[in-house]
């Protein structure tokens, strides 16, 4: 799919990205693609080395032609046909969505691939998180071993761990387990988890590998 | 190319010691300006085992596998594991015996090739089995070489997909609140099971082997020795069977005997035979003896 | 959020989704938005009540309307220009992945884990298994002539490499490689891999020789 023959190494980068295949507005759409939380224009101007009102613009154009415009130098007959996604302004930011008269299909699709029950994976990174709270989704990733990020979205969707605090050191977002938790599992308090230690002699010193990184 | 610490060498890195195939791959392909032929200089690169360094090797040398150049690469082999062996300061037996397999087979036809060619009909049984080893040797290594490659391969592609991200954006918060009723089937003591499981410490397992199922109960040399030590200096010379006279059990047996050895290598008791075939009489050797 | 005055709630719901601006090329769009892992064929077509085929042709449509191509009843004038992100099929479903060319402008955004490299060790048991699932540890580790335990245990634990099923002579585990896998190099499927036969004339026979030690 690479255009080997971009000329993506030319010397003074400012340059560069024009040249790649999709230019500006194709290095917005990639980063507005991934991007799991809205992304302010300032954000994207310094990423991509581009004065604000360039990025301003190209996003507007993108926002249109999602919405089926297309621009005045590619004019397409037909009446506009909008895509199944839409890019939205909000809370200061831009992020892609589902379009909004797709919303049915969309829960349709949602609730057909959730389980009714937790996965493996939720229940072992529930487990981390019960043991180990206040804990950053970065150290349950560590000790998981795997990057943990949709996982612990849907234990927060279920309403089984929720965002604690700030980690005082890097700033990231704590989780611990929630009332409901506890009902589920039948405890009064965490306090009231049963000991690990009998299963695992020596944990206590546990605390050294939790930050490495495998 | 010298990219791996010296603790790494020749050891299973386990996956952390990231991405030394591509140095690895280098030095495979082509000589570097630092292998001059007369001098093997050793490289602490982060071998993976036998047929890695093998390999190696012969490629530094651009060498067919199926042609090596025996003597050149078995000598080179040999110094390089001598070398890891003495950097490494002791082997894991599992790791040595691979290593020593290969060294050995690669001897034994370094030696058939340094002997007079004779008539280059096979002659002995000796000569089959030579045979055999050495094309086993080669098949098994360029086995390992396709491996090798398709290793390399994967890691393009790894490093390639690296490149692309995937979508991962959660839906609206409308459309999350739709969620089917969670079934739960964990206790607390599931839950605390489950976690002592993934909290357990990822690194390295001692390698035990388990030997519960062979002795019933753990017998110790030292004590042994200790025991042998006290009856000699009590009795003065005492035979074999005086000394386990007490044996309970066919360890206690060994162990005696084990230790008994122990205790001459250092000295401690000496060995007196009146005559061929005649008992053994063992004593203690005082300072002044 | 849903637009009431959307069509969607028709009778005769299989009609409706032709009718919404978008059509099913939008709805499945729309879908691949929420999507958090490859999504198949089957599935489209389970939710969207679509039959397979027509899914199949409306994702290829996609993926090259994303790779810059239009459909013929919409010619575009000029060169084509592919979108930032790409609709790929792997894994045995489609995903969107934002285009390889802009990686260096996306890697700020997203933290997924990926970057983390495997060793050589590693690269070359995944390897082997790849190519010998079902595979036992000590076959690979005749393979590889050393000791392969520690290093078949950070690939389950990265979730590359899954235990099958036990081997039926010897009872002993065998492993094969995982979805995750899949997606992590890219392929659709194991059927995929590279053939191994090019780079080493008679392999296939050698099969025999793993088992040996000698």
């Amino acid at each position: 799919m690479r255009d080997a023959s971009a000329p993506a190494e030319e010397p003074g980068g400012t340059a560069a990205l024009e040249d790649l295949p999709g230019g500006l507005k194709g290095a917005i759409e990639a980063i507005l693609m991934v991007a799991d939380q809205p992304v302010t224009e300032a954000r994207l101007s310094l990423v991509l080395e581009r004065p604000q009102e360039q990025v301003q613009d190209a996003l507007v154009e993108l926002q249109r032609e999602y919405d089926g415009y297309t621009g005045a130098d590619s004019p397409v007959i037909g009446p506009a046909v909008p895509r199944g996604f839409e890019l939205r302004s909000i809370a200061g930011g831009w992020r892609i969505f589902s379009r909004q008269h797709f919303s049915s299909v969309v829960a349709d699709f949602v609730l057909d691939g959730r389980s009714a029950r937790l996965s493996q994976a939720a229940l072992e990174t529930l487990a981390v998180i019960a043991y180990r709270q206040p804990v950053s989704r970065a150290r349950v990733s560590a000790i998981r071993g795997v990057a943990v990020d949709s996982v612990v979205r849907t234990l927060v969707q279920r309403g089984l761990v929720v965002e604690l605090d700030a980690d005082p050191v890097s700033g990231a977002a704590r989780y611990g387990t929630t009332a409901l938790f506890l009902e589920r599992v039948g405890l009064g308090s965490v306090d009231e988890l049963p000991r690990i230690a009998p299963h695992l002699p020596g944990l206590e010193s546990l605390g050294e590998y939790d930050d490495m990184t495998f | 190319m010298a990219h791996g610490s010296v603790q790494d060498v020749g050891k299973e890195s386990g996956g952390q010691s990231g991405g030394d195939l591509a140095s690895a791959s280098d030095g495979a392909r082509a000589p570097g300006p630092t292998t001059a032929p007369s001098v093997f200089a050793v490289q602490l690169t982060n071998f993976s085992g036998p047929f890695d360094l093998l390999l190696t090797l012969i490629s530094r040398r651009e060498l067919d596998v199926t042609e090596i150049a025996l003597a050149e690469v078995t000598d080179e082999f040999i110094a390089h594991i001598r070398h890891l062996q003495a950097v490494e300061g002791q082997w894991k037996l599992d790791e040595a015996s691979e290593f020593l397999v290969v060294a050995a087979t690669l001897l034994d036809l370094k030696a058939a090739k340094l002997l007079p060619a004779g008539t280059g009909v096979v002659e002995d049984e000796g000569d089959i089995a030579l045979l055999e080893a050495r094309d086993l040797l080669f098949a098994r290594l360029l086995q390992y070489r396709a491996f090798k490659e398709m290793a390399r391969e994967l890691f393009h592609r790894l490093e390639e997909e690296a490149e692309r991200h995937p979508r991962d954006a959660p839906p609206e918060p409308e459309v999350l609140a739709l969620l089917p009723e969670l079934r739960w089937r964990s206790t607390a003591q599931d839950f605390a099971a489950l976690a002592a499981r993934v909290l357990a410490p990822r690194g390295e397992e001692p390698a035990v082997v388990e030997t519960g199922h062979l002795v019933s109960a753990q017998v110790s040399i030292g004590e042994q020795s200790a025991v042998l030590a006290e009856l000699l200096q009590l009795n003065g010379a005492m035979t074999f069977g005086q000394l386990t006279r007490d044996g309970s059990s066919a360890a206690v047996l060994v162990a005696r005997f084990l230790a008994l050895l122990d205790l001459f290598r250092d000295g401690s008791v000496s060995f007196d035979q009146a005559a061929p075939l005649a008992e053994l009489r063992v004593s203690w050797r005082t300072d002044d003896a």
